[in-house]
């Protein structure tokens, strides 16, 4: 008795201490990231953008500015391409259909979770063949955020298909028995249920894309100017620190960059989960 | 009727361009592979397949692409993130479901989020500034703390959520009836977690790893940001084997980020074929993923 | 059966089987729904009680892998050649929990109405009262048709259910289970609902409860599984000699609580 | 404005709207193309100069494509660049020494050309070996293709190779930080990266300078090109000529590189 | 309550109150487990059966949050300040829903006799034997001792859960409605298996199934919510009266099934 719970105990301790290590390693990475960042920021930083060349002097506002860009561009692709795909998916390949239906559905789902699973800087290749080379759209907003897009794409593609399945079956059915046709019960009745949901989704893509770096590296350009259209290059912030950090030694600069990004993450974090917490009031 | 033609209108339309979005993965997987293997063709031709994987010298400059060394640099820098982050996302896994008050779960679970969060060349800057001083205070010839450890323990970190949050969902979805049945015989609730509830989350568990697995052969920008880049066959440095991990190395995405710059003709499409022999090792891995998972969840 | 032979018939199935896959749920079933009565499905857990309702406005179309033979009619029509969106606003269902949509009171009983083309707000409104009163529920809520559906109680959302069903104004309504999760009080309310609405309505209704079938319905189609798991129909007829003078001592064994 | 539609025809000079130019290419020279278009909008306002990087081939491609207004390259374009578009036009606006240099704690002040070239290959692995104090050396170097590397290997390793394990960086920058950081290091880096965290060191007894380069005793130089389709005309022609004029020259000066007259 | 007397109590709950949180599930139950009888607990759904019986084998302290006031003895000693290793090992317990490990038919019934202490291959085989046999399910599984527990069908199942938990050899074993997801022929075995039962163990069942109660059980308590929702126990005895001649008239409505 006393070996079993000695062996209990131990095995709880160390369950304790690989727990805290998690939250030590986030504390410690944030923190020194915060330490180090937070005091190069100022209102400065925040509104001068990055001038001087090598010396790395300025501020981040054109890449808040790109990074802004991309989010709301990249978005605009990948959300409807989603979203509709997610819809699809669950709400239409149920049903009993032609073989072929079948089997193309098989095979969108392949595709998803395929796609999932590629690397980002095989995105950034094929984005740099096809958009900046091939198609001639050269190093810009357009080309970044296409290939950007092929990176949320699954993302969406899953979140949206969760809080679809988590839609009680009943509003489906009470629709269709009251005579509506799948895309009006979808429209009507399932999109609206799903749709913190579907934000939920769609803020986590935000943050996939504020995060990264190997796409635009090779597909952005990485100039420092204010993008003023869509066939502008610029520099997201993420790829402002790879600048800053590869390029010149401004490392403080890149730490006050590093620590907004961070920050940025921390919101989007809050969001989401206050957005799932209240879902789940919602269903609790 | 008319608003009868017109529903009916929208809903046939409807269909086909949701079936249509629901394709578009298929179609771009597809771009992806064919404009990727487009480029990648001339290297194939004029070096050869069979070459390029079994040659570790990579010398464009000398027509010389054998990636070898980037395959031994990307297998060896996840092994040793397997081997740090496993562990450790596991029992975070363990912990968070199964052992951990609700007060502490809600410190842990946001913090393993954020680590998920945080960008990869945050990450990289992290590893820079303070891993790869911190591994170069290692006593032994020619460390500099680029390197595979460096590397390692950064990718552990970044590997750590994925692997975590999957097993996670795999312990948390193992019936709540084993969890009793094993109670109600008298079992301990350490017992119940080593005997029984682990033992039926392994197909989920495995899983993880090897989608953990695949996330960290793909990491690049932090990579090249600590691990040395250097196109060497890795070796220990010192008579201990372990001594391995201080050795710089260059994975296969490091190799086409580092480069993909500057590389023209052969040399550019050589790093198309690096992509294409990346993809696939990627789909490997995570297509036995997938397979685990589809196991786990029949049995 | 003498007594069906006077009613009108609504809805009729012939030598109709279902499968789920291979398997066969429901076995030749003929049976028809008398016009303005209460038609009550009984039987033990899995005899096809469900399906067979579902049968009549279609719903099983939903479910993957369903195949039938024989047929359903509607007025004597066959529903598999119906519109189904047709079909399904003129045979009105009620499920066992109630599922109001995530929208107002308002709303809930307009979705029908909106959709089979009434946008006008003045008609909606005057429908959605006349709907709510016909559903007893209107007394209730009628300060409040901008709130939520999903805050009213279970009773409340049952009728308000019903009440999204009269308003498409279906010649029949099928209820699967309704009061199942009533408590007491609600189940009444809904029972005295539906005596009330038969005077309009074809209504058919599937019970797990004895005694309900016994106090509502007009009529009694009692299922039972064969030794294949299939469903057959047993036994149809007027609900009081179903329930005294059964002919087949399966029915009398189930009704008195042998099985089960 | 998309970067094609700046080519030399439609760039006109009359326009009050804001011209804007695209300037694509190596990286080593985006960060100087970078300071004189901060320059040159001090001077005229309607002219907008987009950076971007990419590398000294895409710079000569996307100039020969006419996907952007100006390439910039970090080396000489090559016979075959100019063979698959005869029409570019080739702008040297500086020139670069590419000094070698190591960390701080390194005792050796120069090195023969000779002794660089076994350094470099990994024939030489010891301080000790070119008379400092004995310790391992680390070597540092960029990656394959880039326009420093290529230039230090035509000018210094003749047909010898730069050694498998040196530490390759994707940036000059990181270069520095790297030698900075790891004691018994050496590297090249273009001499708008040398700075006081870094050693240079003298080869055949001249110090990477400009003086030295003028002199002629420095012999690792490269140039800095920017290429354009055809004679540049409109903005392109007045932010090139600006570059080479008197007030662009001393930005590239200050900044360590080589003037080009 | 007279016959009452004559037994030997093995198990007591005294004034037992039990909270999930804020809310009161058990109020103020005193009941008797009379030793080598089968004792049946009746009543509507979500009346606190579940929650009773969890209570003699403490599973209720796994669920966070629940508070208890009130003492439950086994063999006179209070079972809160007992090892609840030691108490379960005592008191084995069978679900609602068969539960076997994803583990071989073996390793499922040797598991508990493994934890407690059991190593040696033989002394195992020969208990699981024994087990299996006392289970009423060694015939059909004898030759395929090493095939998955999940493999076998529901009746099957449930019998081997009952084999799990009479290897480690209990006073006492509760069971959890252990036959309703089974079909009637599986029932019947589980029924006839526990008045074999009885013999060694003290049993209590919980069941919605009247029939199933007045069939197989000795004495019957049936517990009913009062308006605050809260379980109390309204009458306990002999089950042959609780079902002939109940003091109250609350348990006549239920047993005739008024309610429900
Ligand atoms: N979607 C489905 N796929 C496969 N089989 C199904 C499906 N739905 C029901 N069945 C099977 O068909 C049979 C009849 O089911 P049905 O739901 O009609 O029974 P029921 O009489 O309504 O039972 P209950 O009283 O429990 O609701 C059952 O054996 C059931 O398992
Ligand atoms: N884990 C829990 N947390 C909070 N409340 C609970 C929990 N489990 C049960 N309850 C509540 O306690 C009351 C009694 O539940 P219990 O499961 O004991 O009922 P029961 O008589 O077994 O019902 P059934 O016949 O449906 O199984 C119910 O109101 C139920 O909602
Ligand atoms: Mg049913
Ligand atoms: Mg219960």
């Amino acid at each position: 008795m006393n070996k079993r719970s000695f062996a209990q105990n131990t095995a709880f301790g160390i369950f304790w201490l690989t727990g805290a290590t998690a939250v030590l390693i986030m504390v410690f990475v944030v923190g020194y990231i915060m330490v180090k960042g937070l005091p190069g920021i100022s209102a400065d930083f925040f509104t001068t953008s990055p001038r001087g060349g090598l010396s790395g002097e300025g501020g981040i506002y054109s890449t808040i500015v790109t990074t802004f860009y991309m989010i709301v561009v990249t978005l605009a692709f990948a959300t409807p391409l989603g979203v509709g795909a997610a819809i699809y998916l669950t709400e239409y390949s149920a049903n009993t259909e032609s073989r072929v239906v079948r089997k193309l559905v098989i095979l969108a789902r392949f595709g998803v979770e395929t796609l999932a699973g590629v690397p980002s800087i095989i995105f950034g290749l094929f984005g740099y063949a096809l958009f900046v080379t091939a198609l001639n759209m050269g190093f810009s907003i357009l080309s970044a955020s296409l290939a950007g897009a092929c990176l949320i794409i699954p993302v969406i593609i899953r979140t949206t298909e969760e809080a679809l399945k988590s839609v009680p079956a009943g509003y489906r059915e009470g629709s269709l028995a009251l005579g509506a046709n799948r895309w009006e019960t979808t429209w009507k009745v399932v999109l609206p249920a799903a749709f913190r949901g579907i934000s939920t989704g769609v803020l986590l893509s935000a943050g996939r894309i504020v995060s990264e770096t190997a796409i635009f590296f090779v597909t952005l350009g990485g100039s420092y100017r204010v993008p003023h259209s869509l066939m502008s290059g610029g520099r997201t912030m993420a790829l402002h620190v790879y600048y800053l950090a590869m390029e010149t030694r401004a490392f403080d600069k890149a730490m006050s960059t590093a620590a907004v990004l961070v920050g940025m993450i921390i919101l989007m974090n809050l969001i989401i989960n206050t957005i799932t917490s209240r879902i789940s009031a919602k269903q609790g | 009727m008319t608003p009868g033609i017109r529903r009916t209108g929208i809903e046939k339309t409807m269909k086909m361009v949701l079936m249509i979005s629901a394709l578009a993965s298929v179609l771009i997987v597809l771009l992806i592979f064919l404009f990727t293997a487009k480029e990648a063709m001339p290297a194939f031709r004029e070096i050869g397949i069979g070459k390029m994987l079994s040659d570790t010298t990579w010398r464009p400059g000398n027509n010389q692409f054998g990636i070898l060394a980037m395959i031994a640099g990307s297998g060896l820098v996840t092994l040793g993130a397997v081997f740090i982050g496993v562990p450790l996302a596991l029992g975070t896994a363990v912990f968070l479901s199964e052992i951990a008050p609700l007060w502490v779960a809600k410190i842990v679970r946001p913090s393993i989020e954020l680590l998920a969060g945080i960008p990869s060349v945050v990450y990289g800057l992290f590893g820079m500034v303070v891993i790869v001083p911190w591994v170069r205070m290692i006593p032994a010839p020619g460390n500099t703390g680029y390197g595979l450890l460096s590397a390692s323990i950064v990718l552990a970190v970044m590997v750590l959520p994925t692997i975590a949050n999957i097993s996670e969902f795999a312990v948390r979805s193992v019936p709540r009836g084993y969890k009793e049945g094993s109670m109600a015989l008298g079992a301990t609730k350490w017992e119940t977690i080593s005997r029984v509830i682990i033992p039926a989350a392994k197909p989920g568990i495995i899983s993880a790893v090897v989608l953990g697995l695949g996330r960290a052969l793909g990491e690049t920008i932090a990579m090249i940001m600590v691990i040395g880049n250097s196109v060497i066959l890795p070796t220990p440095v010192t008579s201990n084997p372990l001594s391995i991990f201080l050795s710089r190395a260059r994975t296969l995405t490091g190799n086409i980020a580092v480069e993909i710059s500057y590389a023209t003709g052969v040399h550019e499409s050589a790093l198309f074929a690096t992509g294409v022999i990346l993809f696939i090792l990627i789909m490997l891995v995570n297509s036995s993923a997938r397979f685990l998972m589809r196991k786990g969840a029949r049995s | 059966m003498s007594k069906l032979e006077t009613e009108v018939t609504r809805m009729k199935a012939e030598d109709y089987c279902l499968f789920y896959g291979n398997f066969r749920a429901l076995n030749n079933i003929s049976i028809e729904i008398p016009t303005n009565r209460i038609t009550a499905f009984i039987g033990p857990s899995g005899c096809g009680k469900s399906t067979l309702l579902r049968s009549f406005n279609r719903m099983n179309d939903l479910i993957p892998g369903v195949t039938t033979t024989g047929t359903v009619y509607l007025d004597g029509r066959n529903v598999a050649q119906e519109d189904v969106v047709e079909l399904r606003k003129n045979v009105g269902m009620v499920f066992q929990r109630p599922n109001p949509f995530p929208k107002s009171i308002f709303d809930n009983v307009a979705y029908g109405p909106r959709l089979h083309g009434t946008r006008n707000r003045s008609d909606l409104a005057v429908l959605v009262e006349k709907s709510l009163k016909r559903a007893a529920l209107w007394e209730e809520v009628k300060d409040d048709l901008h709130k939520s559906g999903m805050s009213l109680s279970g009773g409340q959302q049952q009728r308000l259910c019903i009440a999204r069903a009269i308003a498409v104004e279906p010649e029949v309504i099928l209820m699967d289970e309704p009061a199942s999760a009533l408590d007491p009080v609600a189940t009444l309310r809904i029972e005295e609902l539906m005596n009330e609405l038969k005077k309009n309505y074809t209504i058919a209704i599937v019970t797990h409860n004895m005694q309900q079938a016994g106090r509502v319905s007009d009529y009694t189609a009692f299922l039972l599984t064969d030794e294949n798991r299939a469903g057959n129909l047993i036994e149809f007829g007027p609900t009081k000699q179903i329930f005294t003078t059964p002919s087949d001592s399966r029915t009398e064994d189930y009704i008195s609580g042998r099985f089960g | 404005g998309e970067p094609g539609d700046g080519t030399p025809d439609d760039a006109s000079a009359e326009s009050v709207e804001t011209v804007e130019l695209s300037v694509v290419g190596s990286t080593t020279v985006q960060p100087l193309a970078e300071l004189l278009s901060e320059a040159y909008e001090a001077i005229d306002p309607n002219v907008l100069v987009t950076v971007s990087g990419g590398g000294s081939s895409v710079g000569v491609k996307s100039a020969s494509e006419q996907t952007a207004d100006i390439g910039m390259a970090s080396r000489e374009i090559k016979d075959s660049e100019i063979q698959e578009c005869p029409e570019i036009v080739v702008h040297t606006i500086a020139r670069d020494g590419i000094a070698i240099v190591s960390s701080l704690d390194v005792d050796v002040d120069g090195v023969t050309m000779e002794e660089a070239r076994k350094i470099f290959a990994g024939e030489i692995t010891d301080w000790g070996e070119v008379g400092g104090t004995p310790g391992m050396i680390t070597i540092a170097a960029r990656e394959e293709g880039s326009g420093t590397r290529s230039a230090f290997e035509d000018l210094v390793m003749d047909d010898a190779f730069i050694s498998e394990t040196a530490i390759l960086q994707p940036s000059n920058g990181a270069i520095r930080t790297t030698i900075a950081s790891t004691p018994g290091s050496i590297a090249f880096i273009s001499f708008g990266y040398l700075d006081d965290s870094t050693k240079p060191m003298a080869i055949d007894g001249a110090l990477p300078t400009s003086g030295n380069v003028n002199a002629g005793t420095y012999p690792v130089v490269r140039p800095l090109n920017m290429v354009t389709y055809g004679e540049p005309t409109g903005a392109a022609a007045e932010w090139l000529e600006f570059i080479i004029g008197e007030d662009g020259q001393a930005i590239v000066a200050a900044e360590g590189y080589l003037p080009v007259n």
